[in-house]
């Protein structure tokens, strides 16, 4: 037998490729970031990598008060995905921006908190806190995909007045020169309009896609598998509706940057989002699967654009939409 | 920031796989982890090969820990075969190449004083029990040890019991081996007899809120190793939480991956799970 | 070595179970049909079993002229699902009804013919060419996910009115006593919202889902996959999506017949779908993994009804929305 | 209605399988098809285990079949390591059980009339062709054979090729084995030495379409084996289209599963493969 019994090491990455990103005015030095609820506070990631060698740490949306979550079980298992249902633990902005955005800052990573809220007020308001702690934090990510307790629980994703609403507030709350990212719902029937109305009311760019709503029945207790009914479904089980939003998106508003993610698991499936449009990816499930995915995917996207020719990561952006005649950066 | 006990992602080897009962136990070279390892904590596994359907690793207890291994450092598991990914475990051929992360979460907490000590297992969740048993008794720890199952094909350990404990006492439902009924029929008499100070238990959630209530009705503290569902087993997704009161008295949702695997039994609100506990940190805001 | 060469069988399906459901005024003997676009028009999966046997053969969506479909490639592979951009090719209605049904109608399959058309108009009268075939028709489903010429190729499906006017002309041109099911697009906001309309507006019972639309970049070519750029996204992966929608269309419309698909590959996960609340499932993508994929997942799932201790399949629709304290039919 | 050609599905059994160059030879112990297949029938074998994330079969031709292997039935393939599919077929050990279905397509055509053939195989394209040079032969074909690759290594059955034919012609684009450069470059010398009355191609689909030109200026019939993406293999999904002119004159989008796989190479619209020929039945219909 052929013992090989080595320490999983991630590839290196080409560092002939220049990788900077900017999204708005945030210059970032690499496109991969982690998704907002599948990294927590990053704490626990940095025992398997050093966090300040990615682009940037999404932290887990937080909300403006501690909350409990939804009861367990949280999770199924489905093919090449998984669907969850956390309702939003967590130990509400304050708590959140005293200890937990102190302790990833002094690992040097870059850090876009993720907010969000029941209610356009609450959007606003941990915004605000956010906005307070200064230069620590690169970015605001505006998680929309919650329920709207003033509007049926309607949720504000869905809708494009309601999430206007909610960009406009938090704008407002941090002020022109801070990035703002509305993140998306795929399950709309018109994407690109829910893009639209988040972009006029300020946000400097979009996130997409959450998760998209599943259920799983248990075939043994004959009930739904997690308490809280549906959840969201997530994984290379839904990467083409992903591609296929920052695509669409991308058409429209050529300009705004967009963070792609949605079953990212290599840096070829990064290297699809970009191709369709986003600045920059996000690594969500990948990571439950491979603690190191993120960097992983960021070298192994570093060796795919050198091998395709591209000597900087931003002329790739957008570059599948190119005219069949336009061969650009080879 | 990755320390000397920080979990490991090794590229490990299948060097044997054996059926034992109704259980496989599993033997994989995973230098590094092998080395870090504590009773009590677990690894987790990837499975289905590449690419796989199935993304979530899968956890298992650490059954044994041998630095020295002939092949390097290797850790043992046992395991029943549940569904898909333990199915998909229980086909691999010898010196196949297993993705594996550990060691996770926290090694059981050992008494600063020597304490007499009982171990109980259901099925396979006698697993992390024998190594804990080693470590006791070199802290002068006295071990006992109940084990109990459905069957006795169900039964894991009990060579392994006798050698580990100063006694073993067996129990099954069906009564084929040892005593009949469930470990709690037996429970009373057992921690009379052997003046149990301190219990350790693994096993099916039932048993172990049994355990809890049976031991805090006599004021004997209970470490219970929990199985709730863990998407990650690193502390980043929030699916492996269960209701407990921590000693500020808060009740939290709080994630057995990091926080546990093993609790006081007495801190987890056994008859909640499933819910939100009313007081529970947070709930009061929930949509 | 242990030498197991055996032609593959399905398991024999458990005899003492009940299989029967309707389907408004629609009796079939098993809920298990093809799903339209999956089997062709029967003729070659009879090759792999007696078409007879399952619970009706769902045939490929006809419009009413011959249609070339797409340019190729049509397909990628996806992590548990696959991307089509066939684009409705087929012979047109005519050819269709004069050829491939009596063929199917002699072997003692019972036929649902899916229709398709750009315009209300087109759907009105394929719908009436195929009634005109009388009894040897069991039922038209009424594919609703194409491009609706006259409103700027949105899908009807996505959007309530448009679809309620298809719906209302093809119950108009084929009459109160033909059953007629509308297959929905999961594409949408608020899927109950079409649901309702299309039952409004007549239909029998609703089919769903229809494929998700995604995008696959080839990350050698760097340009989409499929020649139509987007596709539809089906397989396993949506499962989740296909099982919610079908949920929440049944809770709010509990007396409407569904027949639930995507992504069902077992007996399980056809159960799955008859516990969120359909009264009949289809299976697509699952027969090109497995051609008789139909007949073995109709054996596994009254082996399974039986061993959950239902006598029948009418028992366990919608189960999985029973009260905690109601567990009737075990 | 299952005759005595249709495909069956069967739980195979890998009994072999070697690297041969840059591919892969695998035999496969699958009763039933090996008794169907005929020249130019292709079987679709799936891929990944289970459960797996690759739902689509993948197509192969049939390079050889034995009705009396030591086995029972045994068919083999010869296969390029190309994408995730054939990666894990590469990597099967033996005794491995695969699901297969076969034989599917048409066989290739043979002449009624004893005619004087030329047989092209680019890569692993020669695969068909051996078997389909023994039936030429016994029916007092005269069987020439070209095969070229980019290089030796991916040159298949040159052992078996000077066994099947008459005379054996290797091309390579390095130059590395036989002559240098295409097939193409040299076609009009063999055909004008062979006088070739008919051509069997099978091969990448740039090297198809220089032969079909090609044949067609001479007037020469080619049988062309395309591949075109297929997902289901039996005729139900129409992903598989070729833009085809019928016997009628009538350009029709073509399944070429069932249709084919190999087809008059004059009969397909090779310029216009990727888009839908005017004219083509339905194309003005296309929203
Ligand atoms: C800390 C810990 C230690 C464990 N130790 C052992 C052990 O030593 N031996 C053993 O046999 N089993 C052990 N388990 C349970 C083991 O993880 C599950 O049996 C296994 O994950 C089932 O996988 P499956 O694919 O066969 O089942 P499936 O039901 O197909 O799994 C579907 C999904 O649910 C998860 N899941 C299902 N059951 C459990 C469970 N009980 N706990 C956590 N996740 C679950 C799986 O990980 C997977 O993500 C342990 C679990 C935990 C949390
Ligand atoms: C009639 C026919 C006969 C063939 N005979 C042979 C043979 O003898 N030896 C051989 O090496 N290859 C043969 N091929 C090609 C072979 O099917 C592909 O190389 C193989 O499917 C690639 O699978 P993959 O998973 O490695 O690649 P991936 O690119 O990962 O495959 C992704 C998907 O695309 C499909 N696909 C990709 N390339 C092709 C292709 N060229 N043709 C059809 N489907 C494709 C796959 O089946 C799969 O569904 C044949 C194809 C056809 C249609
Ligand atoms: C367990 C889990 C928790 C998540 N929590 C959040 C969250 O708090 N906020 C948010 O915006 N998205 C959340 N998401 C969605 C992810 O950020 C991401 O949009 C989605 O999972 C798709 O990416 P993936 O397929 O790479 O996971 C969560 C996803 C998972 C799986
Ligand atoms: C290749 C292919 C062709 C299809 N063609 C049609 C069609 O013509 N009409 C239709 O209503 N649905 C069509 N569908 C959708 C299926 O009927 C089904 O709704 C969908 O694939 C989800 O089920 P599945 O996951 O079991 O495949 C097609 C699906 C595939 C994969
Ligand atoms: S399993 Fe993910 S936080 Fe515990
Ligand atoms: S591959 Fe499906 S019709 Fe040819």
């Amino acid at each position: 037998m052929s013992l090989k019994v080595v320490n999983r090491k991630s590839p290196e990455g080409n560092m002939s490729v220049d990788l900077r990103t900017t999204l708005g005015s945030l210059l970032l030095p690499t496109p991969v970031l982690t998704a907002s609820g599948c990294a927590g506070s990053g704490k626990e990631l940095s025992a398997f990598f050093d966090l300040s060698e990615i682009g940037a740490i999404v932290t887990k949306s937080i909300m403006q008060n501690p909350r409990s979550g939804r009861a367990t079980p949280r999770m199924a298992e489905t093919p090449s995905g998984m669907l969850n249902s956390i309702g939003l633990q967590g130990p509400g902005v304050e708590k959140f921006m005293n200890e937990d955005v102190p302790w990833l800052a002094q690992t040097g990573a870059r850090i876009i908190v993720s907010i969000a809220g029941n209610s356009v007020e609450d959007f606003a308001r941990t915004a605000a806190r956010v906005r307070r702690a200064g230069d620590v934090v690169s970015a605001i990510e505006v998680n929309i995909s919650c329920p709207n307790v003033s509007n049926r629980g309607l949720v504000f994703a869905c809708d494009p007045i309601s999430a206007s609403e909610v960009i406009r507030a938090v704008r407002r709350s941090v002020g022109g020169l801070f990035p703002i990212f509305a993140k998306l719902s795929p399950d709309v029937t018109d994407i690109v309009s829910v893009a639209k109305s988040c972009v006029d009311a300020g946000a400097t760019g979009l996130a997409m896609i959450n998760t998209l709503l599943g259920l799983v029945i248990d075939t043994k207790t004959m009930r739904p598998k997690v308490a809280g009914i549906t959840g969201g479904l997530s994984g290379p089980a839904i990467r083409p509706v992903g591609v296929r939003a920052v695509w669409q998106v991308h058409a429209a508003l050529p300009k705004v940057p967009i963070i792609g993610m949605g079953g990212i698991m290599s840096g070829a499936d990064a290297f699809e989002y970009i191709l369709a449009g986003a600045s920059a990816v996000s690594i969500g499930t990948a990571t439950f699967h491979d603690p190191t995915a993120a960097l992983r995917i960021q070298n192994e996207l570093s060796n795919l654009l050198a091998e395709r020719g591209f000597t900087a990561l931003k002329e790739a952006i957008a570059y599948g939409h190119r005219a069949a005649d336009e061969e650009v950066g080879q | 920031m990755a320390t000397a006990s920080s979990p490991l992602q090794v590229r490990g080897e299948v060097i044997s796989l054996k059926r034992v009962g109704e259980y496989y136990q599993m033997a994989i070279a995973a230098p590094g982890i092998a080395e870090r390892a504590k009773p009590g904590q677990f690894v987790a596994l990837a499975v289905g090969g590449e690419p796989t359907s199935m993304l979530l690793r899968r956890a298992f207890s650490i059954y044994a820990a041998d630095e020295r291994g002939v092949f390097g450092g290797t850790i043992e598991i046992v395991f029943a075969r549940q569904g898909i990914g333990t199915k998909w475990l229980s086909q691999l051929p010898s010196h196949s190449s297993v993705d594996i992360v550990g060691p996770l979460g926290n090694p059981f907490p050992i008494p600063a004083s020597p304490l007499k000590t009982l171990l109980i297992g259901g099925g396979y969740g006698s697993a992390p029990l024998f190594s804990l048993a080693e470590v006791l008794r070199t802290r002068g720890c006295r071990v006992e040890m109940f084990l109990g199952a459905a069957t006795g094909e169900r039964l894991f350990g009990i060579v392994e019991g006798r050698r580990a404990a100063s006694q073993l006492t067996l129990v099954t439902e069906d009564g084929s081996v040892g005593l009949r009924g469930r470990v709690t029929d037996h429970l009373d008499e057992l921690m009379t007899r052997t003046q149990t100070e301190l219990i350790y238990a693994c096993g099916p959630m039932g048993m172990l809120q049994a355990i809890s209530v049976f031991a805090k009705e006599r004021s004997v503290p209970a470490q219970c190793l929990v199985e709730e569902e863990m998407a990650c087993g690193i502390g980043v997704c929030m699916t492996c939480v269960l209701p407990i009161r921590g000693d500020d008295g808060v009740i939290r949702m709080t994630r057995t991956c990091v926080a546990g695997p093993s609790f006081d039994g007495d801190t987890i609100l056994w008859e909640e799970i499933g819910s939100i506990p009313s007081g529970t940190l947070g709930a009061e805001d929930l949509g």
